[in-house]
């Protein structure tokens, strides 16, 4: 793959950068009784590790308050004991509301630092670059640092701008962000509001950030931000349509609103929705990247036509909000993602001995992962080829899908059927849909990437206007 | 089981959702009245919430709050040499007066008519009460008829949209 | 020989300019033909038609001040037969020169001719956008003329002279070998040749 | 029923992170349409040709490093080359096949840097742009080692170049040219592969065969409309008649076909080089010179062909040592010519691919 010449650094200066923070050349440069609390920390974290693994496995964890694998025992305990103890059971409600509003906070914003740092540091690795790497231990410091930094600088506001409503969109975008979480489950009874209409849910928060981003291309008083703004609200509008109807084929499939419900039959039938309808999950991830204005769909910030877009005139924490709400928000679609498409917390049996907070987060980290993985790969769409995208290729398709879904879960549901006939049927008729369909569909639409590509024509001959026409007759 | 701090939001949501009609009408700005506009859709929706219809107060938000605004941004971006302010009304009587009809009106039914109150014993037997399925199943049984109705007034809307459209798009072309 | 492998004669293309366009050229050498300055765009247009130049391609467009007049310079290619043909016209009035614009013949001229505008001060006839190109509007003067920020007591600019070159000793000075930059008095107060080091 | 639509004015630029440096395009918009563009350049003119006009033609050498900054290498071979037919200089034959190679190294580089911000600009996150720039590094180390400098070579002389490569230089060259046609296997399949690339690209900024030359259209921009134009070819310097490379010509004329004659002229550039090192001989690697260098009072037109297509001086001597005319033919101005009629009529992106198509350094434009 590499050679030796791809890791030698080129000048002086740039050895020293990837020396600086070596693992090794750290460890290396540790004293001998430091080397050895080390080893001892170690063995004990592996021990302990091992005696809770045997715990989990025999058994005698389940329903304890310290069954951590679902926060849900320690918040019934917690309620039970306060029941107990004849305290009013708002207080229990308060006290739990807040934690975890608290919790939810925290995680997030715990998750924005290290999804800053996994972001800058995957792209840099897939730039071949080093990526931050001066603040902290390889640079684990650097988004605490952005945000002093970011906190400290100016927050200007343009002459001709709205004031008022130049202030509110920073604050206005950062609720439903955080709204979002609610309903996410992260373990079997652990999720903040389990609402039994969750799904709807989730598209109505995703559907208010567009006012936050229109009020902020308005406000700023600047082409770029307005351009940035309508191309947007204008995306955002279109891609809500096939997110609602890739995920009512879900919904009709398991027959409820609840997300924990959603997860509950994809563990149930130990079968995985992306499996069961990858074309839903497919439109599920493209018109979510519209939706959080990532890449290949970010034209609404698209910095080579319109810098910045709807936020071009924001800075310090502003802009920064901007940021992390973008980043949250792509952190929130993976555990969507995961919940919908990739079975939540549930990994065919595995949760029973891991925490499913901790698959969750797996998963959800691993559709990060794609997302920055897309970044750091794709160009950008043009605003009408989108468009074209959505309304003549995915809501179509969509509709279709739903209409197959709505024939196959009445024969899942009522035909009695085991469920490996049924529903091995519907895998197979959506894979056909997904990759027959598609192609065909394309075909209709009058799309051929393939004879789009073509190399140039090699000649050795000179001349103008004469042997180019030649040549273009001879290829 | 109306506990005081239900009763507390609910009070507190109509006071924002009256305040932001109210500034609807009052500012002069059309960006900022669509913006108190939806802070009275989402007040709605938070009163919604109160009254335990949970889906309504989600579809509240998202249709309203989400896709009439946007529609309305869409109106106010659209619309040729709009200026940033409202220009004088010129028909403030007849609309103060056409608005507090409108108020005595909705004021009256509300009081006259039986509401199908759950008291007591039921209160308690549908605690936490299943909207969707309650509503789905009210829209596709008794108020089919009333609901397919209004699918179609929609759907005819819609194709007068794309008929209007298209016409215009054909004349530029020729 | 300074012009180029594939320059064609400027006596040839004078032949036949002027026999199909009479009066038009004005001057001929073994490098370029010189045309009449309000007929530019007739030769231009000729040559470009023309089955034997095809001079299809405005290559290079460009001025130069001789100080009682302008010359302003066309670079001309056919691509198809490669070869050069270079077209000449003198503006005679130094003060407020004027020509005829090669826009409507090459498109190529557009920025070329606002560059020359700009930086000389000729302007083109009938070009679709003559504003200046690289200086703000409302710069004094033009300044590659030769006049721009004048020297005084009849010098002009340009190095008439190298800094410390001895001029009575012209072998030496042409002599391969003998002069490399070791050789130039460092020291030389303030002199240009120590600038470069 | 009519709409009245009002256009507006958007200012793309002087700080533009799509317009490669201190450019600025008017531009009035209906929508996201283009209606109208004016481009505005010279913020970063600095009179180099009235400052030739002081300088000797040595002096003027640096000059042309700092016109067009990417491709050095290739501003200092076409000044050398004009100045040396003025005055009537012979060039060992080894210092010509050294300003091949470094010319075509100047050229691989160069087109990285193009090909790279071209991608960045249809929006991809940079990362086609670094990874082209891993080997535009490896040439610039190859400068470095070379003449000490990596961006303002300021290597040809008149009559050779500056010094002799050192030792350690030809085996680096030689890794780095076997690896090279890896290299640009794996940028065609990032990005030629990537349907997203096709899409914006096709179709846009379409420039006919017909308009490219009397648009004066020059290099990759010129070979894109189809027309197989390589000074290279059509007016050998140095050495290059003893190479043996094609010409690559675009089908369309479109941003695609510009970004693909770019990439495959890197393939050719690095068989023209396996060739020079090849047949390199060993001798002087440059003639001395006077300093004070006085040319024959004449005019030379002397061209070469750049990375961004024809670059030309066109010096006029008096006798005298500094030049008394001295005049840049830059070929990203002159590209530019075209702009107004590639952008009118389409979106705001395209409008930028299009730009980012036909590679302008700003230096190079206002010079």
């Amino acid at each position: 793959m590499s050679s030796a010449a791809d890791r030698r650094p080129a000048t002086p200066m740039a050895r020293q950068i990837l020396e600086h923070h070596s693992l090794l050349s750290r460890a290396r440069a540790l004293p001998g009784e430091a080397r050895f609390v080390l080893a001892v920390l170690t063995l004990g974290a592996l021990v302990a590790g091992a005696g809770i693994g045997f715990l989990v496995v025999t058994g005698q964890l389940d329903g304890r308050w310290y069954d951590l694998r679902d926060l849900g025992n320690a918040t019934a305990h917690f309620r039970g004991w306060t029941q107990r103890q004849g305290i009013h059971s708002a207080v229990p409600y308060l006290v739990t509301g807040l934690l975890g509003g608290i919790a939810i906070l925290s995680l997030v914003g715990g998750w924005l630092v290290i999804g800053v740092w996994a972001e800058r540091r995957l792209i840099a690795k897939f730039q071949i670059r080093q990526g931050p790497n001066r603040v902290g231990p390889f640079g684990l410091l650097q988004p605490l640092a952005d945000a002093v930094k970011l906190l400290q600088k100016e927050v200007l506001i343009p002459i001709g701008a709205d004031k008022l409503l130049f202030f509110l969109p920073p604050i206005l975008i950062f609720i439903p962000a955080m709204l979002g979480w609610g309903p996410v489950p992260w373990a079997p009874k652990m999720s903040y509001a389990d609402l039994n209409v969750g799904v709807v849910y989730t598209i109505a928060i995703s559907s208010l950030g567009v006012l936050a981003v229109f009020l902020a291309g308005w406000s700023s008083n600047n082409h770029y931000a307005l351009l940035g703004a309508m191309r947007t609200v204008a995306m955002m509008v279109s891609y809500e349509i096939p997110i609602s109807i890739s995920l009512l084929a879900i919904v009709l499939f398991t027959g409820s609103l609840q997300l924990s419900d959603i997860v509950a039959w994809q563990a149930q039938h130990n079968v995985w929705m992306i499996v069961l309808l990858p074309f839903g999950a497919f439109t599920f991830l493209f018109a979510s990247t519209a939706e959080i204005n990532r890449t290949p769909n970010d034209i609404g910030e698209a910095e080579s036509e319109i810098v910045a877009g709807f936020h071009t005139e924001y800075s310090g924490m502003k802009a920064g909000l901007f940021l992390a709400v973008e980043l949250g928000n792509a952190l929130l679609v993976g555990a969507m993602m995961s919940t919908f498409f990739f079975g939540g917390y549930s990994l065919f049996g595995l949760e029973r001995w891991i925490p499913g907070y901790l698959i969750m987060g797996a998963k959800t980290f691993l559709v990060y992962f794609g997302f920055v993985w897309l970044r750091a790969t794709l160009p950008r769409f043009r605003l009408d080829q989108l468009m074209a995208f959505a309304w003549k290729f995915l809501i179509p398709l969509s509709i279709i899908q739903l209409l197959f879904v709505a024939v196959e879960s009445m024969v899942v549901v009522q035909s009695g059927l085991p469920g490996i006939v049924t529903i091995g049927g519907s895998i197979i008729a959506n894979a056909a849909l997904t990759f027959v369909g598609v192609r065909a569909w394309a075909n209709a639409i009058g799309y051929s990437p393939k004879e789009m590509a073509s190399p140039p024509i090699m000649t050795n001959g000179v001349g103008g206007l004469r042997a180019a026409e030649q040549i273009r007759a001879a290829s | 089981m109306e506990s005081p701090g239900i009763i507390l939001a609910f009070w507190v949501l109509s006071a924002i959702t009256v305040a932001g009609c109210a500034m609807v009408l009052v500012a002069r700005n059309l960006v900022h009245a669509l913006v108190f506009l939806v802070l009275a859709f989402l007040g709605m929706a938070g009163l919604f919430l109160t009254l335990s219809a949970d889906f309504l107060a989600v579809a509240q938000i998202l249709i309203y709050a989400g896709s009439i605004a946007v529609l309305m941004v869409f109106a106010i971006m659209l619309t040729p040499l709009a200026a940033r302010d409202n220009a004088n009304s010129l028909y403030l009587l007849p609309a103060l007066a056409s608005g507090l009809g409108m108020a005595a009106i909705v004021s009256f039914v509300a009081l006259v008519t039986p509401w199908a109150e759950l008291k007591g014993d039921a209160l308690a037997q549908n605690d936490p009460p299943t909207t969707v399925a309650a509503i789905g199943d009210l829209l596709l049984g008794r108020y089919v008829l009333p609901f397919e109705v209004a699918s179609v007034l929609l759907f005819f809307a819609l194709l007068g949209a794309i008929v209007l459209v298209h016409e215009r798009g054909s004349r530029e072309s020729q | 020989m300074p012009a180029g492998p594939h320059q064609l004669d400027g006596h040839r293309i004078a032949a036949r300019l002027g026999a199909a366009l009479p009066g038009v050229v004005t001057r001929a050498t073994q490098e370029w033909v010189e045309v009449a300055p309000e007929r530019v765009q007739d030769a231009l247009r000729w040559l470009r038609d023309s089955e034997e130049f095809d001079a299809a391609q405005l290559s290079n467009l460009t001025a130069v001040d001789r100080h009682t007049h302008f010359e302003v310079v066309y670079h001309l290619q056919s691509l198809d037969l490669n070869q050069q043909v270079v077209v000449k016209a003198i503006v005679a009035d130094h003060e407020a020169p004027s020509l005829p614009s090669a826009y409507p013949v090459y498109k190529g001229a557009l920025l070329q001719e606002r560059e020359v505008y700009d930086l000389m001060g000729i302007r083109f006839a009938d070009h679709p956008d003559m504003r200046r190109l690289f200086l703000w509007e409302g710069f004094p003067g033009h300044p590659l003329r030769k006049d721009f920020l004048g020297i005084g007591h009849g010098q002009t600019s340009g190095l008439q002279r190298f800094p410390n070159e001895d001029l009575a000793n012209r072998d030496r000075m042409m002599n391969a070998g003998n002069l490399t930059s070791q050789d130039m008095p460092r020291e030389a107060g303030g002199s240009m040749a120590s600038g470069g080091h | 029923m009519t709409t009245v639509n009002e256009p507006y004015v958007l200012n793309i630029g002087p700080q533009h992170p799509s317009t490669h440096g201190v450019f600025r395009l008017r531009v009035v918009m209906d929508g996201e349409v283009i209606r109208d563009l004016d481009m505005i350049v010279g913020y970063l003119h600095r009179s180099m040709e009235k400052l030739a006009e002081e300088r000797t033609y040595t002096q003027n050498i640096p000059f042309t490093d700092r016109a067009d900054y990417l491709a050095a290498m290739s501003n200092n071979l076409g000044v050398c080359l004009a100045v040396e037919r003025l005055a009537g200089v012979e060039v060992p034959e080894r210092a010509s096949y050294l300003r091949v190679i470094f010319a075509e190294l100047q050229r691989i580089a160069s087109h990285a840097m193009a090909n790279g911000t071209l991608v960045s600009d249809a929006g991809a996150w940079q990362t086609p742009l670094l990874y082209m720039f891993r080997e535009r590094e490896k040439i610039l180390d190859l400068f470095e080692m070379t003449c000490g400098a990596r961006l303002t070579t300021n290597y040809m002389r008149i009559g050779g170049v500056a010094f002799d490569p050192p030792p350690e230089f030809w085996p680096a060259l030689q890794e780095l040219l076997d690896e090279m046609p890896a290299r640009i296997d794996e940028y065609a399949s990032l990005v030629v592969d990537s349907e997203i690339f096709l899409a914006r690209t096709r179709n846009v900024g379409v420039i006919s065969a017909a308009d490219a030359i009397n648009g004066s259209l020059v290099g990759p921009a010129l070979r894109g409309s189809g027309v197989p134009w390589d000074l290279r070819k059509a007016e050998p310097y140095c050495v290059y008649d003893r190479m043996n490379f094609e010409v690559p010509v675009g089908r369309h004329g479109d941003v695609y076909d510009r970004f693909m004659v770019r990439l495959e002229e890197t393939r050719q550039s690095v068989e023209i080089i396996k060739q020079a090192v090849a047949q390199i001989p060993d001798g002087p690697h440059k003639t001395d010179i006077p300093l004070a260098l006085r040319p024959p009072p004449g005019e030379v037109y002397g061209r070469v062909e750049g990375p961004r297509g024809e670059l030309g001086f066109y010096v006029v001597s008096d006798g005298t040592p500094a030049p008394y005319r001295f005049h840049i033919r830059a070929p990203s101005l002159i590209n530019l010519s075209l702009l107004r009629e590639m952008a009118v009529g389409v979106s705001l992106p395209d409008a930028v691919v299009a730009l980012g198509s036909l590679d302008i350094v700003v230096g190079d434009i206002d010079r």
